[in-house]
């Protein structure tokens, strides 16, 4: 727990945050990005979150099952969206041509099109549940161990 | 001493082989790119995708970013892990 | 099927992964149903990795694409070298994935009981789901890149699996040091994998030696991967990290751990074979290793007889019997560039080396098992506090002798076999080499004397009088290993003949493994 | 000479990894050590994304912008990865030390008994 103006700054900040890594996550496939950095910058609200208002409060605001969960299902939909080309190979990219995200530009320049990328845009949402989910709940255990000595000395 | 000694020469050793190969490597800026080309020129028709970063990552390498997505949850298990409380856990030597 | 069939090389590495996705979810709710589901994809993958391995000895070496039109499409047809990640399945891929499959197997049914006093077990399954991955994956790639990214599943699994115990500072101990000495190791290997990329523009095993010049880069590059994988290996100049690591970690996790030492020992034979190959000179490199295997056979049987903890005595005998593995192989690659030896004995020795890989993860695995079934009944590893359990603790005896007479090469078991391997054909280059191997034999055979008498024979102490034997599924779990290692010593010519002669001419013909990659002969 | 100057990025790396194999070898902090790999890490990450920069390249991404020489898009792929990696690895170890000092009380290596790197 640190001061009031630490805390207002993390309110403000923290929506900010949030939306930034969104747009990362969305346009990962048409401009600078991708699901990892977009998490990581999503996850990285957790560890303000944690400086401003102590690891025991958020820990039980995001529960850590609840983390592992999220981070298992990201995973799985990744390992699925793999699977899903097994019609003709693991990860081929099935999407590509389809009525979702299907549309294929030309080779050069041209304007963002964000109906585009096959699997690559579903892929990336799908990255970055995993790691938005993994890196909180990492920053949240280590926070943890760090304030209360646990019963295992 | 003789640890001095050695951690010394091991330095010198690696020290000469890392300098070397960075002056004998391509001249910076200049690299070969036979593979990399062919992404450039194709990724937009068989991927759809325009940033081709994220081609690569998630098409043409997409089994590694498997694997990375797996480390990552690997790291995240290993450390809930360590810290898991161990209430209820039968007491062994 | 024949989707089956096609899809085997993904599959092998995709269903644990899967698995281990699911583990979580499925513990949450019911402990019983996560241990049948853990052993069910286990099973299955074994059953893949079966298909794979007939498939693999009836047609040869296998490719697939990874997202391309066609699993067998390697190269963009309007170009010269392949773009896309590309698995390369061959004989000795099929080899060391049996081999890791069936480990894993044992020793995830034996930790259903050993495991159960615990807390965590759902991360437990989770992590050894992904130790399994990792050995898959680094077994059936073509792409250093992606050995690179697979050997990292593997340390920091094996890290964590380390140190799985935490109230023991030992494991914790035991687990940073791993974590450490193997990122090290896999930054080495990225390094060379980086001086690769920077001269050839290629991160494909077999298109990279289809290009390679052979400059000092390369050279560099070659010591870099050797010292990466070597040390993850655990073979002498850096042994020091194996006790300490292997001897905490939990029950069933010590078979799977050892068999992932020697997945990094068969890609570092796979790196100088199929990488390098006979068109560089490679008998400096085949000495070195030579050199390093005796040192290690020598170190690790003497520290291994001053011994009194029972695993750790063992897990010295780890770095022993990896420097017969070494010796095979590298009297192999000595002589790699004359033709005629290797007709001679240079094929012979490689295929001993790998003979005694599978046959060490069998039996060795079953030692370390055995050693936990008697913690886990006495509490103690100390051998001096033992005794008399060979009344009490029957069939744990029972596979305590099958390993030990295996491991000290006592014929007709399956160890003998492979090291007379290794001695015929180490003594048409240097006869001083089979005489140090055979001192070591009899040192081993000396040190499981000691342990079987100090463990088993004589009258149960009053302390231990009440001892059972392990649970069922303890039993099985050994049981598997004791399987293997029994089925392998009654058959020893089929099984040299029909699964490890085609992997040591996979290792030789490296001509076969960059042209199913880049076509053309 | 000119040599020198022009490969100075692959020379910094060479130099970043002999710091950082000095700290591991020479240093007893179990803290410090973890500095010395990670500051590894970020020499062959350096490399890596030196090894793909073009003279007067832009970043592989198609816009509405006209098509320039781009730079190598697969060294930027590897070294997320390896970031990634160095990121899951960094944190495993740092929780390992934090486990090693609740046991001992100590973030030195010869103290804490047989951790060595």
């Amino acid at each position: 727990m640190t001061s009031k103006i630490v805390r207002t700054t993390a309110q403000f900040v923290t929506p900010a945050v949030l939306l930034y890594g969104l747009y990362l996550i969305i346009h990962g496939h048409v401009s600078s990005g991708g699901g990892f950095q977009g998490g990581a910058v999503f996850a990285s609200s957790a560890a303000l979150l944690v400086v401003a208002f102590g690891s025991e409060r958020v820990s039980s605001l995001l529960q850590e099952h609840r983390l592992v969960a999220i981070s298992c299902s990201g995973a799985l939909m990744f390992i699925g969206l793999a699977f899903a080309g097994m019609g003709t190979t693991f990860f081929f990219n099935l999407f590509a041509g389809s009525p979702l995200f299907g549309n294929v530009p030309a080779y050069g320049p041209n304007p963002e099109d964000i109906w585009t990328g096959g699997t690559v845009p579903l892929m990336n949402i799908a990255v970055a549940l995993n790691v938005v989910a993994g890196l909180s709940a990492i920053v949240l255990a280590m926070a943890l161990a760090t304030v209360k000595r646990g019963d295992d000395k | 001493m003789i640890r001095r000694v050695g951690i010394s020469l091991t330095l010198i050793i690696i020290a000469v082989m890392f300098f070397a190969s960075a002056l004998l490597m391509h001249p910076f800026g200049a690299p070969p790119s036979i593979m990399d080309d062919y992404i450039i020129e194709n990724s937009q028709q068989e991927t759809g995708t325009n940033n081709v970063v994220s081609a690569v990552v998630f098409d043409y390498r997409g089994y590694d970013t498997l694997g990375e997505a797996t480390v990552l949850f690997l790291a995240a298990t290993a450390v809930i892990m360590l810290f898991r409380s161990r209430k209820g856990e039968v007491a062994e030597k | 099927m024949d989707a089956l069939v096609l899809h085997s090389p993904v599959l092998a590495v995709a269903i644990p992964l899967l698995a281990a996705f699911i583990t979580p979810l499925i513990g949450r709710m019911n402990a019983r149903a996560r241990d049948t589901f853990v052993i069910a994809s286990l099973v299955a993958l074994e059953f893949v990795v079966i298909v794979l391995a007939r498939d693999v000895w009836a047609h040869g070496i296998r490719v697939y694409t990874l997202g391309a039109l066609s699993a067998s499409l390697t190269i963009p047809e309007t170009h010269m070298v392949p773009v896309r990640l590309i698995l390369e399945v061959d004989g000795l891929g099929v080899l060391m994935a049996l081999m890791s499959a069936t480990v894993a197997l044992a020793g995830a049914i034996y930790s259903i009981a050993s495991i159960r006093p615990e807390t965590g077990q759902d991360r437990f399954y989770t992590l050894l789901l992904l130790l399994t991955v990792g050995m898959m994956g680094i077994q059936l790639t073509g792409d250093l890149f992606n050995l690179f990214v697979f050997l990292e599943i593997l340390s920091i699994s094996g890290a964590a699996l380390a140190a799985f115990r935490t109230r023991f500072v030992d494991a914790v101990e035991g687990g940073f040091k791993y974590l450490i000495v193997s990122t090290v190791a896999a930054l080495l290997l990225l390094m060379a994998i980086a001086l690769f990329y920077g001269q050839y523009n290629a991160l494909n095993i077999a298109a990279i030696s289809h290009a390679m010049q052979y400059t000092v880069l390369d050279k560099i590059a070659l010591a870099l991967l050797a010292a990466a994988l070597l040390t993850k290996s655990g073979a002498v100049p850096s042994h020091w990290w194996v006790p300490d690591t292997y001897t905490p970690a939990p029950a069933g996790t010590s078979p799977i751990m050892y068999a992932s030492s020697l997945t990094c020992l068969a890609a570092l034979f796979r790196v100088v074979f199929s990488l390098y190959g006979v068109q560089m000179s490679l008998a400096t490199v085949g000495w070195l290793i030579i050199m390093a295997g005796v040192l290690s056979m020598f170190v690790g049987v003497t520290m291994a007889l001053r011994q009194t903890d029972i695993k750790r005595l063992m897990v010295y005998h780890v770095i022993s019997q990896e420097g017969y593995m070494l010796l095979g192989v590298g009297v192999g690659l000595a002589v790699l560039g004359d033709p005629q030896a290797v007709a001679a004995y240079g094929r012979e020795a490689i295929a001993g080396g790998l003979f005694h890989v599978i046959n060490n993860a069998f039996f060795k695995g079953l030692l370390l098992l055995t050693g936990e079934a008697l913690l886990f009944r006495l509490g103690t590893r100390d051998l001096n506090k033992m005794g008399g359990m060979g009344r009490n603790m029957k069939w744990t005896c029972a596979f305590f002798l099958i390993g030990a007479l295996a491991i000290s090469g006592v014929p007709p078991f399956n160890g003998f076999s492979s090291k007379l391997m290794i001695y015929e054909a180490s003594y048409h280059l240097n006869p001083m080499l089979t005489i140090i191997a055979l001192i070591v034999s009899v040192m081993t055979l000396a040190s499981f004397t000691k342990v079987f008498q100090s463990a088993f024979t004589g009258p149960p102490l009053p302390e231990y009088r009440d001892v059972r034997e392990v649970p069922l599924s303890m039993k099985i779990g050994m049981g598997i290993l004791a399987t293997a290692t029994v089925v392998i010593s009654l058959f020893p010519s089929q099984v040299v003949n029909g699964i490890v002669y085609p992997a040591a001419d996979a290792l030789i013909d490296q001509a076969g493994y960059v042209s199913a990659v880049m076509g053309g002969g | 000479m000119s040599l020198i100057l022009q490969n100075m990025p692959f020379l910094a790396v060479a130099a970043l990894i002999c710091v950082s194999l000095y700290i591991m070898m020479t240093q007893r902090n179990l803290i410090k050590i973890v500095m010395g790999v990670t500051i590894f890490q970020s020499a062959v990450n350096l490399f890596l994304v030196a090894l793909g920069y073009r003279s007067d390249g832009v970043a592989p991404v198609f816009t509405s912008g006209p098509v320039e020489l781009m730079v190598l898009p697969v060294p930027q792929a590897l070294t997320l990865t390896s970031i990634v990696i160095g990121v899951s690895t960094t944190a495993l170890m740092l929780s390992l030390i934090i486990l090693i000092y609740r046991h001992t009380g100590e973030t030195d290596a010869e103290k804490s008994r047989r951790v060595k790197g």
